[in-house]
């Protein structure tokens, strides 16, 4: 078989991808500032940085540190705000031919809803992207993101103003994940993403202050992978008809190909794009060999086939 | 326009324990790149570094008649260590030439200008230099670092602009004045030589007090600044300084290039 | 100042240490086969392998695999029983002059109730850690350790037996560590540990099973460095009297010195005590020398110094 | 007593591009090895690898006068492939001897023993076959690979056992006969030949065949198995085999050498 005779498609409900490769919100700006680097179009997707009703200026620097496999961050959402990118960005990324998900926030439900209004029926957007999990507000996102009942009632009210797709996404800083996404779910989510980023904090022990001037910031990379591979399988095994987009650590197409294979209809790329910014373009075309080398015809007849084996419990001697 | 490519290490100089230079292959990055502008170098295909790191072309010369790019680079941490130990050949992931560089287009020969270098902060003033001279225009360095040894590149300089053009400072006096690189500046200033603009690079600390020193003179100037980076490219919003209307500049791409009015040093 | 000058003693209530490097429990086994590789009197503490009151088999293999700057692992709790090792292991361990913390587990309130019995108020026993967080079981530790009620039903329960000092070790795969801190404190915890492993998956892809037998396993190493250090930092801020061992992909003298400002008072080297079995005894005397370098008199004037900026809300512009 | 040492790259041998023989410094740890056991290697001091990787100590020898220690690799995965890139002279962690040897104190020149090796399993069996030649005791190889250029160190095991005692099976027929090793020693069994003890080393299948054809004949013998390791020496309890008595195991301290009866190849 040849790469280019696999089929990418991913279908997460009501959104279609042309493959699962997508990129994560906050790790691909705008996507403009990409296209030096990699076809927009030739991407299953692309999210942009999360968007506020009002452009939003984000937190004092330091707002990034490197840690071992993964960096630390908290930007504060600074954004241009959804006005500004619906008139200055949206034209030429659907010029480009890029599918759009866009990443919505608020600092309450009002504002949550205002954005989603705003965007509206907007074709050019493919699907809307609730981020309820940013753990770098002080008010916001947090709130929302890791008590199942606030983010029903958060999904329930942006539910009836949205008139795309759409995604939530959760954090990964709760006890239970499967509690999380039901709700989601249960409020009337299309999709679910996961995962955010885990809350971390860094030190200078030179001055004694948080490497982030926000004191802890979001963790991201490598690092995080094997707990965002986990998420993804326990949401798939709890609610099989879900569709789902994996993120986290991902960098090679044997990652991609990990999420999909523990349930993730299609992934998210986030960190890896600062290491290398043509990354996601080349994930694409590797996810497509590595398919054809495994016979797969369909990347998605790999989504959700991790065979476990039964858990025996202690046994004693 | 930036390129995402792969060069591989022509050769490495060591000055001492901490300094070297880091000559690449110029590939598509050398030509494009103005002065003042810096490239994303990745060391290695670890976890550690996992990010890039941020260097200023230093220059954009030869080496053997080989086309390449010098990096002046300070030991500080895994990825500074990383870079210098690797062999001769070995392929660098470069992304370059990025952000702002210094404006330079409106000067002329009957303009003089300041170099103001502090420590590592020669690097990216040395392709300036190299572009001053070719179009003529005259500079005075004024480069302050620890001790004799820690001051770099000297002969490349005093080659460019002039070698009495070049004034040094150190911490210990083995070379040069004693004492601050900015106390250099300001006798000149005294003295009454007066620039038609400033160019400057250091550390934090020389940043504020010739930004305070040429807020006073009204001298008009552009800062390569650092910051910690994460994408080099604009698009992580991880580098930034606060700005005077409140806004937060990207040192990545709206710098590393900026004029210090620009900057609320109080916030910084 | 000399490294031979700094004080390294380590106070934890009850608990008081000759310095504030232990080993954590799993990672050290019995202490005695450490005994090639450094000096068990010189570290502050050593952590056993966890206890129950039978021995117990553990998980059928694969039990471990290596992660991005991390390892999973599910031995599901192998050990030789709480009997074996007071008659077979503390008498050797007692003799080399080592502090011993005896890490314990059951599956039920009634097991743990037993094995801390069992121990008493034997003096070559330091302490008595309780994992309520370990991933890998069927029923058991993770039950009691992510649900703080449960938690402090648990620990109210072992309290009474418990003749020496009582740590309780967290689960870090919680919604809330300072509300699961606080009921074990309540319910009479002298220390807290923490953290235990993040829960995470790994997939082989070839054979599409997961690299765990177990399916999840638990994640540790210096992937989850900033996630430790956080939850020490908030359980330290919530509950400032409370002594913490801080445990989490420690490798060297600056990540020990960073617990200590984030709030532990001591910490557990784990992970990396497989990549070098004398690493512990090294990080005791590079402690000192970090000290001495910074002027540091005493390594407890460290704990708790981290300076934090107030948290601004978002702006917007 | 197993040491915790760093010990320098003496040299490094490719012979093809997925396998090489590393030599290094032979330490405290190479006089110490007995035949079966293995060292963990660090390779390298970032994150990845991050763990020590396992080796057998393949032989215990001198490279131009200078004592040491090699290692016969096949390259699979991030360590393997690291650990062949290392220059001459580069400081690699060791920790060694660990496990449990092959069972030969009681052998005597009266005795026969045979060697099986399939692919990298034939690592432990160059030493074990140094230390028979030195008391005299006879041992046939069978080694299987698949093909010629697979098969390694062959000039090693015909010097010290003796060309007619080394027979070879190839998937491809390149070398030997074409088929399993396997099959070649129950060409041997059925040809009458008997064995006091047979030494082993492969791939599982080739254990679970080996097994299943020793419980048939009786034969004793003792496996060099293999797997996951986190530590090495007994405390991580990562390694472990199912046993037959329903414990488990550890590959790295009652291992690596065990009696093929003492596993339930059932569970494995
Ligand atoms: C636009 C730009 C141009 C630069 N040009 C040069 C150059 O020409 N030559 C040179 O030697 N260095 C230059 N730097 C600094 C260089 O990027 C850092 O020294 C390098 O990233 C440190 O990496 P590391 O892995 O060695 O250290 P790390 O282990 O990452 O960090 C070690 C220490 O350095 C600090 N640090 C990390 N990154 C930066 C940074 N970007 N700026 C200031 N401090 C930092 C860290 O906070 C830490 O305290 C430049 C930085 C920028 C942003
Ligand atoms: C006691 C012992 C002795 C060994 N002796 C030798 C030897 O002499 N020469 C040699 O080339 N190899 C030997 N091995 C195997 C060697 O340890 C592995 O090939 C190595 O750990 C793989 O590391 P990696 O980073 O290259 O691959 P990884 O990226 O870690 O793994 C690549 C693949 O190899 C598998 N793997 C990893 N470790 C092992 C292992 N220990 N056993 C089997 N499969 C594994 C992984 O599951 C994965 O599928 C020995 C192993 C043991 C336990
Ligand atoms: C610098 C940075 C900014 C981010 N900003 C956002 C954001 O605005 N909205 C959001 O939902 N997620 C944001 N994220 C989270 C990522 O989209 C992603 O979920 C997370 O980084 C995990 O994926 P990774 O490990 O591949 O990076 C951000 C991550 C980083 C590193
Ligand atoms: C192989 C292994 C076994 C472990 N067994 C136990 C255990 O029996 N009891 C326990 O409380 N923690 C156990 N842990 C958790 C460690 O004590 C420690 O909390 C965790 O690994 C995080 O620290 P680290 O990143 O330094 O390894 C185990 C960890 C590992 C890697
Ligand atoms: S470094 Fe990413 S925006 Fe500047
Ligand atoms: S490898 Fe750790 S017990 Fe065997």
């Amino acid at each position: 078989m040849n790469a280019g005779d696999v089929d990418l498609t991913a279908r997460l409900g009501p959104l279609v991808l042309k493959n699962p490769v997508a990129t994560a919100s906050g790790t691909f700006g705008y996507g403009l500032e990409f296209t030096d680097y990699v076809s927009l179009a030739s991407l299953g997707a692309i999210t942009v940085k999360g968007l506020s009703l009002r452009p939003c200026l984000g937190n004092p620097p330091p707002r990034i540190c490197e840690t071992d496999a993964g960096m630390l961050n908290a930007i504060g959402l600074q954004n241009i705000g959804v006005e500004a990118f619906l008139t200055e960005k949206l034209p030429e990324l659907h010029a480009r031919g890029a599918t759009v998900i866009a990443n919505v926030w608020g600092d309450t439900e009002d504002e949550f809803r205002s954005v989603v209004e705003r965007i509206g029926d907007d074709p050019r957007v493919a699907a809307i992207e609730l981020n309820v999990s940013c753990p770098n507000v002080v008010k916001g996102g947090m709130v929302f993101g890791n008590d199942p009942a606030a983010l029903g009632a958060l999904v329930s009210a942006v539910r009836p103003l949205a008139r795309r797709p759409l995604i939530v996404k959760l954090s990964p800083n709760v006890t239970d994940i499967v509690a999380c996404a039901r709700a989601a779910v249960d409020a009337g989510a299309d999709v679910l993403s996961l995962i955010n980023t885990l809350v971390g904090l860094a030190i200078d022990l030179e001055t004694r202050e948080p490497k982030i001037g926000f004191t802890t910031g979001g963790l991201s990379g490598p690092a995080i992978r094997p707990v965002a591979v986990r998420m993804v399988w326990e949401v798939r095994r709890a609610l099989p008809g879900v569709p789902l987009f994996g993120i986290g650590g991902i960098e090679t197409a044997e990652n991609v190909v990990e999420f999909l294979i523990a349930g993730a209809d299609a992934v998210q790329v986030g960190t890896a794009s600062f290491r290398d910014p043509g990354l996601a373009g080349r994930l694409v075309r590797e996810v497509a060999e590595w398919c054809a080398r495994h016979g797969v015809q369909r990347s998605s007849d790999l989504v959700g086939t991790l065979k476990t084996r039964p858990r025996a419990e202690h046994r004693y001697a | 326009m930036p390129v995402n490519e792969t060069l591989r290490i022509l050769r490495t100089v060591r000055y001492d324990a901490k300094h070297y230079s880091l000559f690449l292959q110029a590939g598509r990055v050398g030509p494009a790149t103005l002065p003042g502008q810096f490239a994303m170098l990745q060391a290695g295909d670890g976890l550690r570094p996992y990010l890039r790191r941020a260097f200023s072309v230093a220059d954009v010369a030869t080496l053997a008649g080989v086309p390449c790019i010098e990096f002046v680079v300070r030991v500080v941490g895994v990825g500074t260590e990383a870079l210098g130990r690797f062999a001769e050949g070995t392929p660098i992931p470069v992304l370059g030439p990025l952000g702002t560089p210094f404006p330079i287009d409106d000067l002329r020969v009957s303009d003089r200008v300041a170099l103001v270098a502090g420590g590592i902060g020669l690097a990216p003033l040395v392709l300036l230099a190299r572009r001053l001279a070719e179009r003529g225009v005259p500079a005075d360095l004024f480069y302050g670092g620890r001790n004799e040894s820690e001051v770099l590149k000297r002969p490349d300089f005093e080659r460019l602009l002039g070698a009495p053009r070049c004034r040094y400072a150190t911490d210990d006096g083995s070379l040069g004045r004693r004492g601050l690189v900015t106390d250099l500046l300001q006798a000149a200033l005294d003295a009454g030589t007066t620039y038609r603009r400033v160019f400057a690079c250091g550390p934090q600390a020389m940043f504020r007090t010739l930004a305070a020193l040429l807020a006073r003179t009204g001298t008009d100037a552009s800062f390569a600044l650092e910051s910690e980076m994460a994408c080099g490219f604009g698009v992580c919003l991880g580098c930034v300084v606060p700005g005077r209307d409140g806004r937060f500049l990207t040192v990545c791409k709206e710098g590393p290039c900026l004029p210090p009015s620009a900057i609320d040093w109080g916030a910084v």
